[in-house]
């Protein structure tokens, strides 16, 4: 199978998924509570402007016509009035995604550049007490929450050595000193979701590196005589990190999910506040368009693993794997 | 080619050198465990000269791979050598430091592993894990080292090793991989090779070609090969002398003519024994009994003695034997006995006469006719569609299906034993659970007491289960582990309404009882027995409902030989008492014979040949079949076979050959007709079915030399090789 | 995060095949457990959480509502070891107290998960097919969306309680499970006593709840307990954005979330109910970890 | 009025308000209708209850305890400079007939102007309008209009551009004082510069209306619009840029034509952040990100004030929160129920509890400070044996379990409900703590009255008639709570139509005297107070007479 076939099938795993993101979504956002026409118009609207707006709407029609047409508008970009904004939720998304995306790539280039050396250092002096102190950093990392990490993060940095803002976000057309005021701000909601990923990104490669360790072409390498260092970077440390790719890509995308809490703990104002904005004001429209932007991150972020998979993966031709 | 042929001389001077090449001397390994250190190589020591091969055969556990690794400095943690030297070419290894031992391994002394399916780093491209080694140890320039790879690949007979060498591991076949995996090896010259098992995760067609590989390099080069290995067949076709491992001892070295001629040790007589050979007789096979003992339970005196026929009390009380030579034979053996046992004749056991005959006039207890099964290719909905570019232009989406089994006819009468015998992706094991409907058949019938399998609904099926009954290869994964023996015997014959109650109880310590195990085994959890014990289980569960037909697939492949006799020797005795037909799926060429009455020989899932085991071992033949034939290793350095070496690989069963499935590899081959015409699985009358364009006659005829010599020279199809 | 510790004892065991036949399964697993350190940490963790949340109103001086404006936000003291909050409650007690929400959160949302997903994930890896590819389609699609914005979500719809927390982690794991559960069945499927067990006449129903889930219980629970510590955190996340306990409940969430706002000048408010979550999540991950380590069925075969 | 729904949803430093609009249109007109004339002076009550955001808008308060009076005059002012404004609750909807959040508020009021203007005295002075007469039966006002007025977008301001503005308010019922403009007979525009218009019957609270953006000028070609979004007005800033939920900017227009006699503006750029964290917000200010924020909590008032490196300024009282019960639903109805949880709390630790002594206790719907507060009623002490009285009385001895529904995003009200919790747990009565957003509460509480006990806000100030009717009258528009006394309701009816001082707040005082006594349905706990900090090199005072809202025209940066 070609590398080709490869990333067509996955290409129609997503849009499968999709689809079922986009039910999923639809049904959880059409039994929240609240009638929509009621939240536009106002609780003491009259029955019949009410019965108006719903037609217009389309509130009236049966659950499955409002799904497909509300998909087919969704397929155009179109994702409807944010009710308590009054904007394309689209633009409103495409205003705030930016910034969370500038988040959580900082996060995860934070968590790769800290957790891959961190895993193999962990996996090759494994039971030493790098290994111990590193695993110990596992837990820690993935046992603290990320709102807990922003909050330490803060009372340190910002509250007592006074080195880094508080939160806030400012956009370096904005500031004084561009990019370096933004820089600023981002330093500690960056570091602190970096410091949970880096848990999970570095106990993946560090098990990653021992099942490669352990395996027939390793023991091989060494009994052609290569040294450590060449048996464990190129040899185990190549393969080991193809897996780690699939979780660095899940832990950009869980950053993501991560953001939501993070973003109200430093006032950032990106996709995750304008989640629960959407959630704290019931604003349907908005809060679909949030969550399959977000999941469609999620998924495009798995895709992109997939095609750094096959790029890594000699094996991947032959596909068939999942 | 020239570097090989001077080293080839260097070596031939300095091969009468008095020092060994190797010179192992009271080796000990041992593991540390949470309780006692286990000693896994204790106190081993032989010797290895230049062009010399030294087999060290035994069954698993027995030490064999550890010994080899010490040598090479490479175990694992928590093992480590504690005692003893390895007196490579007058240096000690086990006194060189980690940094030394790097410089000597893969340059003087080479490792080729067991599983070249994992031992290549799928990432690196074939070459560059040739390139790497030769650069490691000898100071060329890269391209130098290319250079050398691609020598080195072409000597080993990859063909077109140059276009080869920038393919991933994942783009050659096992046979090839094990080709790169040698010529890693080779690239640097080494004095010794110690091959560790090279051949036990191929077939036997493509084991036949790198054995023959292996010999003839070390002819052309003249190193030492250390070769580990369990098959006394490979032993005997390749080494010169022998050492054979019990437990973590050497328990006899010897000669390899002097080893088979007259073994000097009773453990190297019953592994001898328990072999079945394709060109003898028996009715039932010697065995050994019981299994070898945990390396952490080791008895007192000899570690073989509670197996050993010709144990003593001595032999159980006056601790481990020493081993030294065996007076009037140039062996040594660690017996105490070994002095006055004459071990050249094998025990054949008293129980002559049990053969039986089977009674073909009536109805076959089970027909299979055109059976078919094909499976989606890939997994999930989307899984079997590929793009298919074949006819130019947009590409389209094709299904594509694997044809694992395409058109099988064969039958089974009571009391029989047919067997279907092939190499790894010939559709055997398919055919087994198709027959059973495990898998629902995608074309073709399967008649059980002339009652249609294939049209009966599930529920009709799942009564008709107690009347066919399935032994599976692996005993540890066929028993559920969460389950007690006797709840998985009783659950089969309650679920039948054999017996339930205290009924059921007795009956199941009967039938425990009954292959060999306690009534008290009842109760314990599958993890408690041995390999061996377990497919007890597993065949007291399939006589739990007091089947009429038992399909065995591959039930002993899993098992030590000596294991494997017992087994063997029990479905027998089950037979013969009890009547059952079996259908006995196994790749075991010897192990087939010896226990069917008929054979059908199967290849790319299509029915090859289809007879009495006389018929199919006896000219006339299948091309396939004598191929086959001619491949196995026999346990006789002395019966040298005319080897039929195969082309190339088996096709992929997803886009299998027109006509006959074998022409692409057949040296027979008569033209056209096979590429055109599918050939019938024709009756000659007597009951013996051939699949195949060829007369009799010939079929009959030998395969010329030519065409071993042939093989080498491979049609270079892109992926295909071996 | 995968099965480093599992794939370790493997490779020692198999380089010389220690068979360790007769000796009963779970004495070894009860000994290679309390040989790993992880899990005997881990348990240890958890269960004093237990005893605590268990004696909690036996261990707690104070009442965790009594509120005391005299008293409110002091620090750390003899009196009150933890300090007090904004309503001068005192925090020790209310940290203490705590664990009974996050246990029963984390416990009541992973029995259904587990109920739920295990079946779902079980059928589905045993049957396979369209069966299996729409089940897993949704399972996938479910987990395409963060955990906690689902919850979040799911958190709307239901209104904030701690019940319906448990409602909304349970279904926002349950794909999670529903995964592991699928992928256990996937590669017992594979065993031969399935087999064993169809070619003996068994139903599918037999096969999937009496032969397969058995063998699929070992990852499961390693999933569960993890997920535990996953759900904990979760509850505190909820808690923390305002949609998971209710004041004046302890939960640890919204004790850091009411005490955020007093971070410059009552930081303690914040750090112990901190330290308890992570000590809490430490100690469920740890045990997942070391379960992981033993239960692993690629270790649980012995060679012979 | 989507937008209106949810507004203001997540810092208590803005008065609670956004209800909606068709509620507050039915107040309008029920509020106001029966007023005979009240002439152009305000600074007194003009009756215009509801008038604006449901609370929020230009019911001018009493603007008195202002702490610290560094707001002088103008003297010393200096131009230029960005004024950085942490900024609590973000800018709403941007069209000013539309929008009544107060976050809206605050920045239209700098880029919109109206014909009048609400002045520190509490009177309305023509602000656009050069002169403004009145007819002698009140119901034909005439404005002259100043000359050289400029809209932002540079076109001269004419009575074509407030007729055409008028006439968007009263041409789409969507527009707020929509309700207003139904009084309207006619409106004309004789020349370039007059303008009248001529009422139904009088009408006093419109000229009051027309103070605020609500009735704002608008130039005739964005009048046409139905949505504004960018909004251009004539006032001493004009609308730069914004982003949702994050920031907004506004410039000073250069061309403003009341430099000289409005004043200012100075400030050359206005950006405001939109923090909505209160610490967040008050941390960046105390690094000195900010030259100004509004809504300090006030836990963290006395750290600021000790702090002496910034400005500190109070503005009380702000609003009034209150304990909602349902008097329609079990066990609310009974009064002896409400009775027994009055008995059970201690409004003055509440108050305390929320505040940190920012605000204070009070049993009086009217401002402090104001002629309508009758001293005689106090917040009922806690006093456990006469709740428990009381229980005995409602035929529940054992107590009783509520729920209790708190609108998360104000602290405030978050610590006083778990202070009166606790404290009515005592009495047994168990009152379960639920926070709801802001939009769950308009929902739940107060459009489906589903809730048995809840807290809110209202914004009343200096005018009773939002104190008294508006939520307690059961034509009010804010009327939730089910309490109804006929006795009441002719009180304050009949106030609404008194101008006599004295003889209104008789009637209040009745009133509330009243109210207390039959335990209305709002349980009054405690009025709180705006709370802003400042650099000290921004100078100027801060926020509009009424404390509704901020001007900056007569700010400025000493730097």
């Amino acid at each position: 199978m070609s590398m080709l076939s490869y990333l067509v099938r996955r290409v129609g795993f997503l849009a499968v998924t999709l689809l079922f993101v986009t039910l999923i979504t639809f049904v959880v956002t059409n039994v929240l509570p609240g009638d929509v026409a009621v939240l536009i118009l106002g609780p003491n609207a009259s029955e019949a402007s009410l019965q108006a707006l719903r037609a217009d709407l389309g509130l009236n029609q049966p659950l499955w016509v409002q799904y497909l047409d509300w998909l087919w508008a969704l397929f155009q970009l179109d994702m409807g009035q944010s009710l308590r904004f009054g904007e394309p939720v689209w633009g409103l998304i495409m205003d705030k995604l930016p910034r969370s995306l500038l988040l959580a790539v900082a996060a995860t280039a934070f968590a790769v550049v800290l957790s891959l050396p961190l895993g193999v250092i962990a996996a090759v002096k494994q039971n030493e007490p790098a290994d111990v102190a590193a695993s110990m950093f596992g837990f820690v990392g993935v046992s603290i929450p990320i709102f807990l990490w922003g909050l330490v993060f803060i009372l340190v940095f910002a509250v007592w050595l006074n080195l880094f803002p508080t939160g806030g976000f400012v956009a370096p057309s904005q500031a004084e000193n561009g990019w370096m005021t933004t820089i600023r701000h981002l330093v500690l909601p960056a570091t602190s979701m970096g410091f949970a990923l880096t848990a999970y990104v570095m106990r993946m490669t560090r098990s990653s590196m021992l099942e490669e360790l352990g395996d027939e072409y390793v023991k091989l390498a060494r009994a052609k005589g290569m040294s450590e260092r060449v048996v464990v970077i190129r040899h185990a440390f190549r393969n080991a990190v193809i897996p780690v790719i699939t979780v660095i890509a899940f832990q950009f995308a869980y950053a993501f999910g991560g953001i939501v809490v993070l973003e109200q703990v430093f006032f950032w104002p990106g996709m995750g506040k304008l989640t629960l904005t959407a959630i704290q004001s019931r604003d349907i429209p908005l809060l679909q368009g949030c969550i399959i932007v977000v999941a469609m991150m999620y998924m495009l972020s798995n895709l992109a693993a997939d095609v750094l998979y096959a790029y890594f993966d000699p094996r991947i031709r032959y596909g068939g794997e999942n | 080619m020239s570097r090989t042929q001077s080293t080839a001389t260097d070596v031939a001077s300095t091969a009468d050198t008095d020092t060994p090449l190797l010179d192992v001397r009271d080796l000990r390994t041992q593991f540390s465990t949470d309780a006692d250190p286990v000693v896994a190589v204790n106190d081993v020591s032989f010797t290895l000269s230049r062009g010399e091969t030294m087999g060290i055969v035994g069954e698993s556990g027995a030490g064999k791979s550890v010994t080899a690794r010490s040598v090479m400095g490479l175990i694992d943690h928590p093992g480590e050598i504690v005692g003893g030297e390895i007196l490579f070419d007058g240096e000690d290894l086990a006194a060189k430091s980690e940094k030394e031992m790097q410089t000597v391994r893969g340059n003087r002394i080479a490792l080729v592993p067991q599983d070249p399916m994992r031992s290549l780093n799928p990432v690196l491209t074939v070459g560059s894990q040739i390139v790497e080694t030769v650069e490691r140890h000898q100071n060329v320039s890269e391209t130098e080292a290319k250079e050398i790879a691609i020598d080195a690949m072409a000597e080993t007979g990859i063909p077109d090793a140059a276009d080869r060498f920038s393919d991933y591991p994942h783009e050659f076949s096992g046979g090839m991989r094990q080709r790169v995996l040698i010529a890693i090896g080779l690239a640097c010259e080494p004095d010794l090779i110690i091959a560790d098992e090279p051949t036990t995760a191929l077939d036997v067609t493509t084991q036949a070609k790198i054995l023959d590989l292996l010999n003839e390099l070390q002819e052309e080069r003249g190193m030492g090969i250390l070769m580990i290995t369990h098959n006394l067949g490979v032993v005997a076709q390749t080494c010169d002398t022998v050492g054979v491992m019990y437990a973590g001892n050497l328990v006899e070295k010897a000669e390899l003519e002097a080893l088979f001629e007259r073994p000097t040790h009773p453990y190297t007589r019953g592994l001898i024994d328990s072999i079945p050979e394709t060109d003898r007789e028996y009715d039932e096979l010697p065995t050994l009994d019981g299994a070898m003992p945990d390396l952490t339970e080791l008895p007192t005196g000899c570690n073989f003695a509670p197996r050993c026929p010709y144990a003593e009390e001595a032999c159980r009380t006056a601790g481990d034997p020493e081993l030294r030579g065996v007076e009037g034979t140039p062996s040594a053996a660690a017996c105490i006995r070994a002095d006055e046992l004459d071990l050249s004749e094998g025990r054949v056991p008293d129980a002559a006469g049990l053969g039986k005959s089977v009674d073909r006039s009536g109805d076959p207890l089970l027909r299979v006719e055109g059976l078919k099964k094909h499976f989606s290719a890939g997994d999930g909905v989307l899984g079997g569609l590929t793009l298919d570019r074949s006819g130019g232009g947009f590409p389209k989406l094709k299904r594509q299906s694997v044809k694992a089994v395409d058109g099988v006819d064969f039958d089974i009468y009571p009391g029989e034993t047919v067997g279907l015998v092939g190499e790894s992706g010939c559709g055997k094991s398919t055919v087994a659970r198709t027959v059973l409907q495990l898998l629902e058949p995608t074309d073709g019938g399967v008649y059980f007491d002339d009652q249609p399998l294939h049209e009966l609904g599930s529920s009709e099926i799942r009564s008709l289960r107690a009347e066919m009954q399935m032994i599976f290869q692996d005993p540890g994964s066929s028993l559920n582990p969460r389950k007690t023996v006797g709840g998985i015997i009783g659950r089969a014959m309650e679920k039948h309404g054999v017996a339930s109650g205290e009924e059921k109880h007795e009956r199941v310590g009967e039938l425990l009882e009954r292959v060999g195990l306690s009534a008290g085994a009842a109760g314990k959890y599958p993890h408690e027995f041995s390999g061996g014990q377990q497919q007890r289980v597993a065949i007291a569960h399939a006589l739990a409902v007091e089947p009429r037909l038992i399909v065995c697939d591959e039930p002993v492949s899993a098992l030590d030989v000596s294991v494997q006799a017992q087994i063997l020797n029990l479905l027998n005795e089950i037979q013969a008492e009890e009547g059952i037909a079996y259908l006995f799926i196994s790749h075991n060429i010897g192990v087939v014979k010896h226990i069917c009455d008929r054979l059908a020989v199967m290849y790319l899932g299509e029915v090859a040949e289809f007879g009495t085991v006389e018929d199919v071992f006896d000219a006339p033949y299948h091309p396939y079949t004598q191929a086959l034939l001619s491949a196995v290793p026999h346990a006789d350095p002395t019966r040298r076979t005319n080897r039929v070496l195969l082309e190339g690989t088996v096709p992929s069963p997803i886009d299998p050959p027109s006509g006959c499935s074998f022409r692409t590899r057949c040296p027979k081959k008569i033209g056209d007709v096979c590429e055109r015409e599918d050939p019938e699985l024709a009756d000659a009358g007597d009951g013996h079915h051939i699949a195949c364009h060829l007369s009799r006659e010939e079929m009959s005829e030998p395969v010329g030399e030519g065409h071993a010599g042939d093989a080498r020279s491979v049609e270079s199809g892109a992926r295909s090789d071996d | 995060m995968a099965t480093d510790a599992g794939t370790e004892t493997k490779r020692a065991d198999s380089s010389f095949r220690i068979t360790t036949a007769q000796k009963e399964r779970y004495a070894r697993l009860w000994r290679q457990f309390r040989h790993n350190t992880k899990a005997m940490v881990g348990l240890a963790i958890v269960l004093t959480l237990v005893v605590v949340a268990l004696f909690a109103p036996l261990i707690a001086p104070y009442s965790v509502s009594e509120t005391n404006i005299d008293a409110r936000s002091e620090a750390p003291s003899l009196q009150h070891p933890f300090g007090t909050d904004e309503l001068g409650r005192d925090i020790f007690s209310r940290v203490v107290l705590g664990s009974r929400i996050s246990l029963y959160v984390g416990f009541g949302s992973i029995v259904g998960a587990l109920a739920v997903g295990t079946t779902v994930g079980v059928v589905s890896g045993y049957a396979g097919g369209m069966v299996d590819e729409v089940l897993m389609r949704v399972m996938d699609a479910a987990m395409a969306f963060p955990p906690i914005l689902l919850a979040l979500t799911v958190m709307v719809v239901l209104g904030p309680n701690l019940n319906n927390v448990i409602l909304a982690l349970a279904f926002v794991y349950t794909p999670y499970i529903a995964r592991v559960g699928r992928s256990a069945a996937l590669s017992e499927r594979n065993e031969e006593y399935v087999e064993s067990a169809v070619s003996r006449g068994e139903s599918d129903g037999y096969i999937v709840f009496k032969e397969v889930l058995p063998n699929c219980m070992a990852p499961l629970l390693v999933q569960a307990s993890i997920n535990v510590a996953f759900a904990m955190l979760a509850e505190a996340s909820l808690s923390f954005l305002g949609l998971g306990a209710q004041p004046p409940k302890p939960s640890w969430g919204l004790m850091i979330n009411s005490g955020r706002g007093f971070m410059q000048t009552a930081p303690w408010m914040i750090i112990f109910p901190g330290l308890a979550i992570a000590f809490a999540v430490i100690g469920f991950n740890m045990l997942g970890d070391g379960l992981r380590d033993v239960l692993d069925p690629k270790v649980d075969t012995v060679e012979s | 009025m989507r937008r209106d729904s949810n507004r203001s949803d997540s810092d208590d430093s803005d008065s609670h308000g956004g209800f909606a609009r068709r509620q507050f249109l039915a107040t309008a007109s029920a509020g106001t209708l029966g007023l005979g004339l009240a002439g152009c002076l305000a600074g007194d009550d003009t009756g215009s209850s509801g008038n604006g955001s449901g609370g929020t808008g230009t019911d001018s308060g009493s603007g008195t305890g202002n702490e610290s009076a560094s707001g002088s005059g103008a003297g010393g002012a200096k131009s230029g400079g960005t004024l950085q404004w942490g900024g609590a609750v973000p800018v709403q909807g941007l069209d000013p007939h539309l929008d009544t959040a107060a976050a809206s508020k605050r920045v239209l009021e700098n880029i919109v102007e109206g014909l009048v203007r609400l002045q520190p005295d509490y009177t309305f002075e023509p602000l656009l309008a050069k002169e403004m007469t009145t007819s002698e039966d009140n119901t034909k006002l005439s404005f002259t209009l100043h000359e050289g007025v400029t809209f932002h977008n540079g076109e001269e301001m004419t009575s074509a551009d407030v007729k055409a503005s008028f006439e968007r308010v009263q041409g789409n019922e969507k527009f707020v004082a929509n309700g207003f403009m139904q009084k309207v007979d006619s409106m004309s525009a004789p020349s370039d510069y007059e303008f009248s218009v001529t009422l139904t019957e009088p009408f006093a609270p419109f000229i009051a209306k027309m103070s605020t953006a609500e009735l704002a000028v608008l130039p005739a070609a964005e009048a046409e619009k139905s949505e504004i979004k960018e909004p251009i007005g004539t006032g001493p800033y004009q609308f730069d840029s914004r982003e949702i939920e994050s920031s907004f900017t506004m410039t000073k227009f250069e061309d403003y034509w009341g430099a000289d006699s409005v004043e200012g503006p100075y400030i050359d750029k206005i950006v405001k952040s939109e923090i909505t964290d209160p610490s967040v917000r008050l941390q960046s200010f105390m690094a000195g990100e900010y030259d100004f924020i509004n809504g300090i909590p006030p836990k963290d008032v006395q750290r600021v004030q000790q702090d002496g490196s910034v400005r500190f300024e109070k503005n009380f009282p702000k609003s009034l929160v209150y304990l909602g019960l349902n008097c329609e639903e079990e066990p609310f109805s009974d009064k002896n129920a409400r009775l027994a949880l009055d008995y059970a709390f201690d409004k003055a630790e509440v108050a305390e509890a929320a505040l940190y002594g920012t605000g204070q206790a009070t049993a009086s719907p009217a401002t402090p400070g104001s002629p309508w507060v009758n001293e005689d009623v106090q917040p009922r002490p806690r006093d456990l044996d006469k709740a428990q009285e009381h229980l005995e009385k409602a035929g529940m001895p054992d107590g009783f379990s509520v729920s209790f529904k708190i609108p998360q995003s104000y602290p405030a009200q978050v610590q006083a409900a778990q202070v009166i919790a606790d404290q009515a747990s005592e009495a047994g009565i168990e009152l379960n703590i639920q926070k709801i957003t802001w939009s769950s509460w308009l929902s739940d509480v107060y459009s489906k009255q589903n809730f048995e006990a809840t807290t809110s806000s209202y914004l009343a100030l200096y005018y009773p008639d939002v104190s008294f009717y508006k939520f307690l009258h059961p034509d009010g528009a804010f009327f939730f709570t089910g309490w109804t006394n006929e006795e009441y309701n002719a009180k304050v009816e009949e106030a609404r139509h008194l101008y006599d001082e004295s003889k209104r707040a008789e009637l209040y005082k009745e009133a509330t005297q009243i109210m207390h006594d039959e335990r209305a349905g709002h349980l009054l706990l405690f009025w709180q107070a705006n709370l802003y900090g400042a650099q000290p090199d921004y100078k100027g005072k801060i926020g509009t007479p009424d404390g509704s809202s901020l001007r900056f025209n007569d700010n400025w940066l000493d730097r």
